[in-house]
């Protein structure tokens, strides 16, 4: 029999079953991809942005393609915390799933009550913090590209969370290695990167911009070469451990942002092309480690940097 | 849920108007009218995202479904070229289809355009009902217009009309319907699907008239399943308005619960 | 007959013929084009980033194909001021074009001088400076990303300098409205932007970044969204009148950034697949406008705004 | 400079590598050994730069051009599919190809895998010039060689090497032509195209023998015309070391002046 290669990761205080997770706002709450796969396959899936209240969202149109890629301006509709602890999680730890749970403040209190009340129910391995969601006035942009409002905010909310927590870095900034310098100074046990980056599509039949909420966020192909260099870039500027994302479609991609520093990467925009990316990628990652000879992800990750 | 299908046959109906013939006998015993598939045109970056199509019909017996659409742009565009004996991935069928009411009759369809599609259907389940069926069916010109006879049950009804008169009325579908309505028409329920202005100009007078009505949206789409919350339409139910997503709580929704 | 419509568009102290140029570095000196259509048809040919001295340019490879569109890390290779003005100047005279000189400076010293000298010569329509260049260790984005910086460093310039001055920004800062502000507020007349979005790419076969440069500049389709957006935000912004560009490849695309805010437009990377795309471009917005009745590109400029 | 030319035929020539017959006869006149052209594979944005293959050979009062490629990647991927009767636009032909010196005999072709299609094209030139011609190709293995016959004027006397040794001599084909050497073959002149480290292999060794030596380089290219330096080569010449384009300046370029 053939050695197969052990797809775990660890991330810090975090251990994935394999490095192939679903991106935040992608992948719903686990139940709609449910049809193609067993959400128990995923490295971790990283379910809707949650906020404390619930958010009907952005004015319509919310989406548009663009070159290998897409817009959207969702606004973050979600039912807010409340329901998602009586109905989503009760339904998601049925599924033996690795969750993952992003969160979005519109204050700082806000993050820090739901990162304080996420900690106390059981059947999350991780938080996210999405501090870079371009698409909701407060709340998202300020607190994504100021070093200083992240290590305070980071730092609020690494005291009220028991668990792993994660920063999410907006790729709309100068300079990421500082933001990721801020975040770990704040107590950041993982990062991830990439969240969309900012654009706009105009209607040239009506002259005006086509997205309801004007501007939306770019995700796809498009920005992977962005995406690949904020991770290399962000893997020589701080300790932690990171998870790339941003226009993965193929093991090829998901390949680079692990050689380029990722210790685990996450799917978004692929889901909607093909439902059953992740599992797609996982095998092939599987594949390629063993005919490389190599025992796992281990090997592959930060590559690029030796 | 994600099915291969292969591309029986792709026929030239107008200028820019095919007829896909897609083998996917599961789909074909599954799809309801109103529903859609969600077709990757090709396995390439461009064009990126999938592109949802009502079924036109799924004839009994022949694991077969019908597409009808028009080229708009790029993806119908590539699609148009789609080769006899290829595959494409298909996800479906997709969403909330019409609903029809036991023994409301007549029932009226009103089609804009291609949005006659997914009503071509729903003729056929309403003909197994044994209801009477009238459709209105309006389009810009004569050269637009589907052979629709092909495709419809013989006892369906149609009433046509053209924006610029070359065939049947002269005038905007709507307005034909409520000359019928005023000349003493009485629906048991009405089905309608076509361009936003339509199907708010519709809705807007069956404020008065108050027939069921069920009218069939699009919006954009990314996922196709309800989990990117991209394709979302507002809709107002019991005194609360929200966010519902065309894909999955549609693309069929109460007329009079859309907020426009 | 037909009432044609009149392309001529003016831009603070420059008027151009029509409001499709050729954008920096992607258009040579011209020579490369000559035998596709007369330079002439261009609204402007902004000529190859030219430095004071000469510059090799970066190790190879330099370009890499990425999802609609590609990395390029040439590092200004160009024969540097003297051969400039010499022999390519010149040439570039006798063919009757719009030529305007894009100049990238290793120090602020050196960016006057070239502004001092290329404001001597004839056959010069305006200087675009390059602070934005990523494939250059110095004199590239430190200049570009400073909103202190770029108004220091365009007030010097303008000082030296009695042509039009164009300022092109990079898209890779957190807020390119402050960074147009500067900009106006040192003394330009006009800006352009985007330039080129950093990124990598890793082969994942040898494990190393692709490029001989490890990073490089990112251009075509894929970008465009968020350079539409840029030039959105950056019309509300400032005063200055606008050249926008980033993945123009057909009418619509140029109408999008005409309609977002910018008088004119430049074409880069769709210069490669088509070589034609200029003079295409500016037929197809010729005959949009009579088409539309209208007299000139001011209907479209900024329409998104009202 | 810039055509549409017509897609005559694809023949499928082994496993992954195809003869494509492009007809446009301006180009297949002013074609010289060692140029190349710049397709777009496909109107759309995905590939979406343009490809750059040599010329393999251009019949004389044909009309048509040869091009001999390999599928490598998602652009030739598509390339393979082409069909018959459509147009690849294509910039042409482009760069500074080969420049046999007159007099200087045998030829000595050394040929690496797809590197041989430019040398088919300039063994034709040669044999008009009455040259005695050696080509020596290497090919990994049987599989992948190419029927060289077809394309070849018949005085080219062939030496054949396989990395796996399944036909002809077994080794690199830099192996094989040393041993030539030293068996007493006295090139007049030499030309080389093929993989990069064959080709400084060659020209390392060739520090030694000292013939005129020509390589055919690869880099890659976005405009193909010299406009966006993208596709540099560094060369020496008369002491001073500088980047040079394939596109233009190359992609023939002297295999002593070439810095690997
Ligand atoms: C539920 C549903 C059923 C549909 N059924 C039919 C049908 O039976 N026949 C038919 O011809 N058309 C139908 N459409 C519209 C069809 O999806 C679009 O015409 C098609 O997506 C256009 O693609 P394109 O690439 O040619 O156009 P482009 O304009 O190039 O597409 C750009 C993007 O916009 C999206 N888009 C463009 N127009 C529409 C639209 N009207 N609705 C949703 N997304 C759109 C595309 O999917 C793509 O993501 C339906 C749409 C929906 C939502
Ligand atoms: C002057 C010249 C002549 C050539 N002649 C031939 C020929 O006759 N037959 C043949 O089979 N191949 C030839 N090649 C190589 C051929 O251009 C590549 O194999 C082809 O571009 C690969 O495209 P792809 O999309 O399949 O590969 P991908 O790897 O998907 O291409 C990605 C990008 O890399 C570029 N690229 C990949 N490989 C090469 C390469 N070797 N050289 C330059 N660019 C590359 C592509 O053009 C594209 O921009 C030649 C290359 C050059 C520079
Ligand atoms: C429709 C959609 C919704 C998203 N919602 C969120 C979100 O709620 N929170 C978040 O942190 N990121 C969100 N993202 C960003 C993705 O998680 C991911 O960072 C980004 O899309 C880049 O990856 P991709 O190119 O693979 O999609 C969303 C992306 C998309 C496309
Ligand atoms: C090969 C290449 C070289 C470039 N060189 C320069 C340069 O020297 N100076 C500059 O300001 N911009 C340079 N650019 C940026 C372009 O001028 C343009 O801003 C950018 O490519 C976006 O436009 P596009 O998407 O149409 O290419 C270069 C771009 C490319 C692709
Ligand atoms: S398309 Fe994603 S929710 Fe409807
Ligand atoms: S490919 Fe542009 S200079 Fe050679």
């Amino acid at each position: 029999m053939v050695n197969m290669a052990d797809l775990r990761v660890r991330l810090g205080p975090l251990t994935l079953k394999n490095p192939v997770m679903a991106a935040a706002g992608t992948f719903g709450f686990g139940a709609e991809y449910a049809p193609f796969f067993a959400p128990e396959k995923l490295g971790a899936l990283v379910v809707n942005g949650l906020t404390l209240r619930p958010r009907e969202g952005n004015p319509p149109p919310r989406l548009a393609e663009t070159p290998a890629g897409m817009l959207n301006a969702i606004g973050l509709q979600n039912p807010g915390l409340k329901i998602f602890l009586e109905e989503e999680l009760p339904r998601l730890k049925s599924g033996r799933v690795a969750v993952i749970v992003n969160i979005a403040g519109e204050s700082e209190e806000e993050y820090v009550i739901l990162a304080r009340e996420l900690s106390a129910v059981p059947g999350i391995i991780a938080l996210e913090i999405n501090l870079s969601c371009p698409n909701v006035k407060q709340g998202g942009l300020q607190f994504g590209t100021s070093a200083a409002a992240i290590a305070k905010l980071v730092s609020k909310v690494r005291q009220a969370c028991a668990l792993p927590l994660i920063v999410k870095l907006t790729p709309n900034v100068t300079d990421i290695s500082e933001l990721a310098r801020a975040a770990e100074s704040g107590g950041a046990d993982i990062l991830s990167l990439v969240n969309t980056l900012m654009g706009m599509v105009i209607d040239v039949d009506t002259g005006r911009p086509f997205l309801g909420n004007i501007t939306g966020g770019l995700s796809g192909p498009a920005i992977r070469p962005v995406a690949v260099r904020m991770v290399y870039e962000v893997y020589r500027a701080t300790g932690l451990p990171l998870i790339g994302m941003g226009g993965i479609m193929e093991v090829d991609d998901a390949l680079q942002f692990m050689m380029a520093g990722a210790r685990a990467v996450a799917v978004g925009t692929a889901n909607f092309i093909d439902p059953y990316t992740v599992p797609r990628l996982i095998s092939a990652l599987d594949v390629y480690l063993d005919a490389k000879g190599f025992n796992g992800p281990e090997n592959i990750i930060g590559a690029a940097h030796r | 849920m994600l099915a291969n299908a292969r591309v029986l046959n792709l026929e030239k109906l107008t200028a820019s108007d095919y007829l896909l013939l897609l083998e996917e006998p599961q789909f074909a015993v599954q799809a309801s009218p109103g529903q859609f598939l969600h077709i990757r045109i090709k396995d390439s970056l461009a064009p990126f995202l999938r592109r949802p199509f009502s079924v036109a019909g799924a004839p009994p017996g022949k694991g077969v479904l019908q597409i009808i659409f028009r080229v708009v742009g790029k993806g119908t565009a590539v699609l148009s070229q789609a080769k006899r004996g290829t595959s494409l991935t298909c996800l479906g069928p997709l969403g909330k289809g019409f609903k029809p009411t036991p023994g409301l009759s007549p029932a009226v369809l009103l089609a804009g355009g291609m949005g006659v599609a997914p009503l071509l259907f729903l003729a056929h389940l309403l003909a197994k009902e044994q209801k009477k069926i009238l459709l209105f069916y309006g389009v810009a010109s004569i050269t637009e217009l589907l052979p629709l006879k092909r495709f419809l049950p013989p006892q369906v009804e149609l009433h046509l009309a053209t924006d610029d008169g070359t065939s049947g009325y002269r005038g905007p579908v709507t307005a034909l319907l409520a000359e019928a309505l005023q000349g003493g028409l009485k629906p048991g329920e009405m089905f309608a699907c076509g361009p936003r202005p339509m199907l708010q100009a519709v809705a807007g007078q069956n404020r008065g008239w108050n027939f069921p009505l069920q009218v069939s949206l699009e919006e954009r789409m990314a996922c196709g399943l309800g989990a990117c919350q991209g394709c979302a339409v507002k809709i107002r139910q019991g005194g609360e308005s929200s966010y519902r997503m065309v894909c999955c709580d549609g693309p069929v929704f109460d007329g009079q619960e859309v907020i426009w």
